[in-house]
């Protein structure tokens, strides 16, 4: 009457191998990268350098205490921080601030919801292009012709080392706050209605449930954006490379671009390596941070 | 939050137009240089009004161009399918290896489970430069230099992690039951896996391909380096405009909005599920 | 033909053992209820029959051969959860059609679409076979759940607290339904639930299912009339069993239960005499107390002090003072008493019963 | 049923991709001609190397070689080049190259010495005449690898493609109308960019335009040839980092004094071709740089200056010497290269006498033979400003336009670092002293290295 097909008896479901035999093929395809990172960080205590990659000979921390010592990684790590802080930042209050606006439908809000993520679609270098053109230092760039028909006087942006940096945060924030309006928008989305109701009956502002409802069960959001939007943000490149290549005066550079100044333009590999690990330990230490901080949310 | 009073209406309206015009005030601005002819495309002071002409399409699309224009040797349809192939190519199988490590990381317990999920998202600090001489030296062994399996197994490290915490979230969004109920049913962890868990995240799935496509569509370094003349890709045939003698802006602008094209109909495709998708187990809070 | 034997289960979630040393035999074609309160293990256990909560130790038999490793899928039960668990993606027609287009079963598919449609008739709900779960009520959607397990002829029918989300009404509906249709299902059932009076309608036998312990499997009459200790004979009945604190004492040569300065006479049993002198308890059901104005000529009684009364419709529930404990009587909706009036509660001997207060053992039940 | 149109969908969603994965998989066999000798070239983008592309179908039908080409444009194109080379990949076979990354690449052994191929006769034709090259620009592709010296000896490693020398274009209408003479030492040009920056109808006009990118590709142009015009020098003999010299530091001091206060805002963003296009676009007085960019700026369907552009030797430092700084773009020979009697052949014909000459049309009119320089057909296509571009292209040639940088593989890191400072100095944030002091120190503590 049964069915009941007998077979070899294998401990009943999931198998033990299971978990580790579905989580082995991405492993795989990661593990390219596991050698490539390994040799990089054997090369940050070598003198490798590109033109002579016969004679690679053990220097042990020369390159970490001349780096450390000069003043020029600290100014790297300053500009990486302000850069990476002020991005994250202003894209998260962006970011949350047009998701609040496009929560709620209204006519139209569907096209403005698909049109939101084009600035992300244009790859980062030619956006940063097209931005120098736009922020062309004479009135021939475009921002500087309006701001000239209401009387401010053309400002040097990219070439002005107060200006540059300035101008590289607007253009991160320009590409990457869709990114941050769609995750606001998924978790808005997911916050159930009934906390605001009660909260309105009680006669609460809108700054009041901002601050006491919306917020808090936006903290996963947050934390997934800081997570994402921080650990790109550190290593910013492409859009630093297509303008100010670190420019007036080492005011735009950052680490990942003075590391391509020693690796790639000087050809002094070890050195290069060494800003870039420390690039990497600082993603490290931060995400190591926010994904403890998520899982603690989420259980929340 | 009732935005009925008419002052909040106005304030809403003024917020919405400030960042769009912010938004898409470049990419307005791209689309007319795409339409200019070459002296207007850096005519200072910078002119809105001009006659438009189709010419730098034209150019970069099909190469006819007239006397006098200067061109570069017009390969961008060839970037254009080269990256469509390995941008599509990386998002398969990125979902083919992203999906069951999602799933096993959402289902089962296991030893060291946190510490592969966060080696996952590991994978995601290292710098390109960092890793992009010594890949290039192990390309060149394997010989995948300038093939597009090479380019899409090097894309994985940037679209694979991100894939993996995302559909995570949604794997422990499905309720274990319905999971066990199919298993009763009669069905193996692969029948439950592929008719009842996958189904149940498509919102998801169509987020994560949207997301990774634009991320392995916009590369720039490994395609440059690992890459080659036959792989060339888009991002570097738009910088191609960069000539010698002067950059040609209208091209580069025109190459600029078709390359957007296809992210657009991908988007357009899954829209209503970008928004949906992306409400994870991990946004409920 | 399927009987379910457990021996010895144990099942520990890290260090919190849930299931005790679980020994129990399911006979074939039984409607076996297990009855416990929540948190008691009782889901625990019905989902490691099914399969999909491992075993930490012992063994399951079915039709004497061990499934205690075999695969959710190999062991062909059916199962109906608490929570539905109904396919949210798939219509009404391919939740039920779900077991049977399982590829080990190679039904072909126009037996799935008639097997499916005659089950939907059966239970009502073959006019919105394409809707999707989320589109149905309550009992429509549960209704789906026993479509889906009926569907399969499975060898053993498993259901987690089927009735517990609906309301009253349709409760006791669907419970005359499943009693009706017992005969279609044609097989073992085991259902699980915290309702007495589901356990006692249904079930042929009842465990009873204490912090991951049997503390009795019986008939529904031997469970309601000879509990093996206190705690089954609380857990049935609604409202509860009264108890009063007293020992057994000796009054001329015969035991009596001696509580405050009230003597009432014991039936003579050899296991009373041994236990004289013990703290003892009294239990004695609310239908079985009569309230009486003046002093009943039974030495089975008690003074007491209308506390409150309550009106249930067709019948009232009065609760009593007795000494510092409160007692609940089932009387007439027009028998009204007054507050603090002096009352006296009386009962025929027959209906009392004693347990041992340390471990709550049976030392007297009705009819002996 | 219902579900009959999901189980559709699905299907055709695994059909589209597994359809990709099949072209995937199939672009990957190579596709050429089977046999034939295949080589591999790597190019930035140039006038030479564009034009020469429009050839090499009729080169490879001549002789069944299969000549496969990756273009990118300068930046990327050195970026890819150092990978490739330092990896030792033998794929590419031919690429381009300026004297900086020629020493560099020279000592580190990646180039084949091109003299031996010469002297072959059956791989050179009779008619290719080596001598017919300008004898200073072979000069410039010979080092014997000793670092500061040596230029002009040792092996050839690479053959000129284009050469180009530093002039001041300069706006003659600009200057007959604001009554100011054509500057023949730096500080009238700073004195002639302050004055012509005013705005003119309605048009900001800059006086004095100069690339300003952190690069020693800023370096190289206008600023080395003043620099080196005033006798400073980049290292002394013992290699010893000497731009901090007083002469340095005044013609440093004045040359950015120029910029600041004659030129445009935010000159450290721009790069050569955001300057050449302010020249293209009428918006600079005068601009300093490469003498070939004339081709654009006298082509009317693209230059808004056509016919009013002046061409103006750079001007004599204190002692009356004018030392032009030049550039010499070149192909090179990959050590590693599997086939390189094939690329030697393409190498030879490319540098042709027949090749260079149907290269000028295409822009590419600074030919490095004479007899491509003094053919007609040259001359009537280079003959702007009634012949006074020849004549300042002729001069420079033979007597200013020297390789100012020391022969060393620091270029580059020297360079940057000392275009940091020159920013540092425009930035207002350092004098002209202090920068190139520190500057000095850093490069000589890196060379120590």
């Amino acid at each position: 009457m049964t069915d009941q097909v007998s077979r070899a008896k294998h401990p009943n479901p999931p198998q033990r191998s299971l978990p580790y035999l579905l989580t082995f093929p991405a492993m795989i395809a990661l593990i390219g990268i596991l050698y490539p990172f390994v040799l990089g960080v054997y090369y940050t205590f070598t003198n490798y350098t590109l033109t002579e990659p016969g004679d690679i000979q053990w220097v042990g921390l020369a390159n970490y205490v001349e780096i450390f010592k000069a003043i020029d990684f600290w100014k790297a790590f300053g500009v990486t921080f302000v850069f990476a802080a002020s991005a994250v930042m202003i894209e998260l209050a962006l970011g949350l601030g047009v998701a609040l606006l496009l929560k709620d439908a209204f006519p139209g809000v569907r096209i403005l919801r698909s049109f939101l993520i084009i600035p992300m679609m244009i790859p980062p270098i030619v956006s940063a292009l097209m931005w120098k053109v736009i922020l062309l230092p004479t009135n021939q760039g475009v921002l500087n012709h309006i701001l000239g028909l209401v009387g401010i006087r053309p400002i040097a942006w990219l070439g002005d080392s107060a200006t540059a940096l300035v101008s590289l945060i607007l253009i991160d924030v320009w590409i990457y706050s869709p990114f941050a309006v769609l995750i606001f928008l998924a978790g808005l989305q997911s916050i159930p209605k009934e906390p605001y109701e009660a909260a309105q009956v009680d006669g609460a502002s809108d700054w009041f449930m901002f601050r006491k409802l919306t917020l808090p069960l936006l903290t996963p959001c947050i934390v997934l954006v800081t997570l994402f939007r921080l650990i790109d943000s550190l290593k910013v490149f492409d859009i630093i490379y297509a303008t100010t290549k670190g420019g007036p005066a080492g005011a735009t550079t950052t680490l990942h671009i003075q590391s391509y100044f020693e690796a790639i333009r000087w050809f002094r590999m070890g050195r290069g390596m060494v800003y870039l690990f420390v690039l990497w330990f600082l993603c490290f230490i931060f995400s190591k941070a926010l994904s403890r901080l998520w899982t603690k949310v989420l259980i929340r | 939050m009732t935005t009925s009073r008419p002052f909040k209406r106005i304030l809403k309206a003024l917020g919405l137009g400030a960042y769009f015009t912010f938004a898409l005030g470049p990419v307005i601005w791209i689309a007319m240089m795409s339409l200019k002819n070459p002296n207007d495309v850096i005519a200072s002071p910078p002119k809105f009004v001009f006659t438009p002409t189709l010419e730098n399409y034209k150019i970069i699309t099909v190469g006819r161009h007239a006397q006098g224009v200067e061109t570069v040797r017009p390969d961008y349809p060839r970037y254009f399918l080269n990256t469509l192939i390995i941008a599509s190519a990386t998002v398969v199988v990125s979902l083919l290896l992203g999906t069951f490590a999602a799933y096993s990381l959402a289902r089962f317990s296991f030893r060291f489970k946190e510490d592969i999920a966060f080696t996952f998202l590991s994978f995601r600090f290292a710098p390109e430069l960092m890793i992009i001489l010594p890949l290039y030296v192990v390309f060149q062994k394997t010989g995948l230099i300038d093939s597009y399996s090479g380019l899409t197994a090097a894309y994985q490290l940037i679209t694979l992690p991100f894939l993996i915490w995302v559909l995570r979230g949604f794997f422990e969004d499905i309720p274990r039951e319905i999971e066990q109920a199919a298993r009763v049913d009669g069905y193996t962890w692969w029948g439950v896996f592929h008719r009842i868990s996958l189904p149940l995240i498509k919102p998801g799935i169509a987020a994560v391909v949207i997301l990774s496509f634009i991320f392995a569509w916009n590369n720039f370094i490994f395609s440059m380096i690992l890459g080659g003349e036959r792989t060339q890709t888009i991002t570097l045939g738009i910088l191609g405009f960069i000539g010698y003698e002067r950059v040609l802006w209208g091209q580069m602008a025109a190459a600029t909005m078709i390359c957007v094209i296809p992210e657009l109909i991908l988007a357009f495709l899954v829209q209503n599920y970008i928004i949906r998708g992306l409400t994870f187990g991990a946004i409920k809070g | 033909m399927a009987n379910i034997v457990f021996q010895n289960v144990r099942k520990c979630y890290g260090d919190y053992e849930a299931i005790h040393d679980l020994s129990l035999e399911i006979r074939d074609r039984e409607f076996f209820v297990i009855l416990g309160e929540s948190g008691a293990g009782k889901t625990t256990t019905l989902k490691m029959i099914a399969g999909v909560e491992p075993v930490t130790s012992g063994a399951i038999l079915l039709n004497s051969r061990p499934i205690q490793n075999l695969t959710p899928e190999e062991r062909d039960c059916a199962m109906v959860f608490e929570t539905y668990a109904l396919y949210p993606h798939l219509s009404v027609y391919e939740n039920i059609a779900f077991p049977l287009r399982a590829p080990r079963r190679r039904i072909p598919d126009d037996q799935i679409n008639q097997t499916v449609l005659q089950v939907a008739r059966v239970l009502g709900i073959d006019p919105f076979l394409d809707r999707r779960p989320a589109a149905l009520s309550g009992g429509q959607r549960q209704r789906v759940a026993l479509g889906r397990a009926l569907v399969r002829q499975p060898a053993v029918f498993l259901m987690d607290e089927p009735l517990s989300h609906l309301d009253a009404r349709l409760r006791n509906e669907m419970r005359t339904e499943i009693k009706a249709m017992r005969e279609s299902f044609g097989t073992t059932i085991v259902y699980v639930t915290h309702d007495y009076s589901e356990a006692l309608a249904l079930g042929d036998r009842i465990a009873i299912l204490h912090r991951g312990r049997i503390e009795q499997v019986g008939t529904a009459s031997q469970i309601f009339r000879r509990p093996m200790n206190r705690m089954v004979a609380e857990s049935l009945g609604d409202p509860p069993m009264n108890f009063l604190k007293g020992t057994i004492a000796l009054a001329q040569n015969q035991s009596v239960f001696a509580t405050g300065n009230w003597r009432i006479p014991l039936p003579e049993n050899p296991r009373l005499r041994e236990s004289v002198g013990k703290e003892v308890c009294l239990g004695l059901r609310p239908q079985h107390i009569r309230l009486e104005r003046n002093h009943p000529d039974t030495p089975f009684s008690l003074p007491s002090k209308l506390f409150v009364q309550e009106l249930l419709g067709d019948h009232a529930i009065a609760s009593v003072a007795v000494g510092d404990r409160l007692f609940m009587a089932l009387c007439q909706a027009d028998q009204a008493y007054s507050l603090d009036e002096p009352l006296y509660l009386a009962w025929a001997p027959e209906h009392m019963y004693l347990f041992l207060e340390d471990t709550g053992e049976t030392l007297l039940a009705e009819g002996n | 049923m219902a579900n009959l149109k999901y189980r559709f969908s699905s299907r055709l969603v695994v059909a589209i991709l597994s359809g990709l994965f099949v072209l995937l998989f199939s672009q990957c066999t190579k596709k050429n001609r089977p046999g034939s000798a295949e080589i591999h070239l790597l190019l930035n983008r140039h006038p030479f190397t564009e034009s020469i592309l429009r050839f090499i179908p009729e080169y490879e039908r001549m002789t069944g070689v299969n000549v496969s080409t990756l273009l990118l444009s300068e930046e990327e194109y050195f970026e890819k080049l150092i990978t490739e080379l330092s990896s030792r990949s033998s794929f590419y076979d031919l690429f381009m190259l300026g004297f900086p990354h020629l020493w560099q690449y020279a000592k580190a052994g990646w180039l084949e010495p091109l003299d031996p191929y010469i002297e072959n006769p059956n791989l050179t034709p009779e008619n290719w005449d080596p001598d017919d090259f300008f004898p200073e620009l072979i000069a410039c592709s010979r080092w014997n690898l000793e670092q500061g010296a040596g230029m002009g000896e040792g092996p050839l490693w690479a053959l000129p493609v284009n050469e180009e020398a530093y002039v001041i274009f300069y706006r003659k209408d600009l200057f007959e109308r604001f009554h100011v003479k054509p500057p023949s030492t730096y500080e009238e040009v700073y004195r002639a960019a302050k004055i012509l920056s005013r705005n003119v109808d309605g048009q900001q006009i800059y006086g004095f335009g100069h690339r300003g990118v952190r690069s020693w590709s800023t370096i190289h142009p206008g600023y080395l040839t003043a620099f080196a015009s005033w006798g400073a020098r980049d290292f002394d003999e013992s290699m010893h980092c000497v731009i901090d010299s007083p002469r340095g530091i005044q013609i440093t001091d004045l040359f950015i004094r120029t910029l600041r206060e004659g030129g445009p805002p935010g000159w450290p963003s721009y790069t050569w071709y955001e300057g050449k296009e302010g020249f293209l676009s009428g918006r600079f007085a005068m601009w300093f740089d490469a003498n070939h960019q004339a081709a654009a700026f006298e082509n009317p369907a693209k230059s808004r200056v056509a016919g009013k552009v002046g061409y103006l030797l750079p001007p004599a430092g204190p002692d009356g010497q004018i030392r032009s700084s030049t550039w010499v773009w070149s192909l090179a020979m990959n050590a590693a290269s599997k086939n390189k009697d094939a690329a030697w052949r393409f190498l030879a014909w490319a540098t042709s006498k027949d090749m260079l000459q149907r290269t000028v049309p295409y822009e590419n009119i600074n030919p490095t033979r004479r007899s491509v320089w003094e053919d007609p057909k040259t001359v009537e296509a280079t003959n702007w400003d009634r012949g006074e571009y020849r004549r300042t292209a002729q001069l420079l040639l033979s007597k200013y336009a020297r390789i100012r940088w020391t022969p060393s593989t620091y270029v580059t890191q020297a360079g940057d670092r000392w275009a940091a400072a020159l920013q540092e100095i425009y930035e207002g944030n350092r004098t002209a002293e202090q920068a190139l002091k520190d500057a000095a120190e850093d490069i000589n503590q890196m060379m120590r290295k």
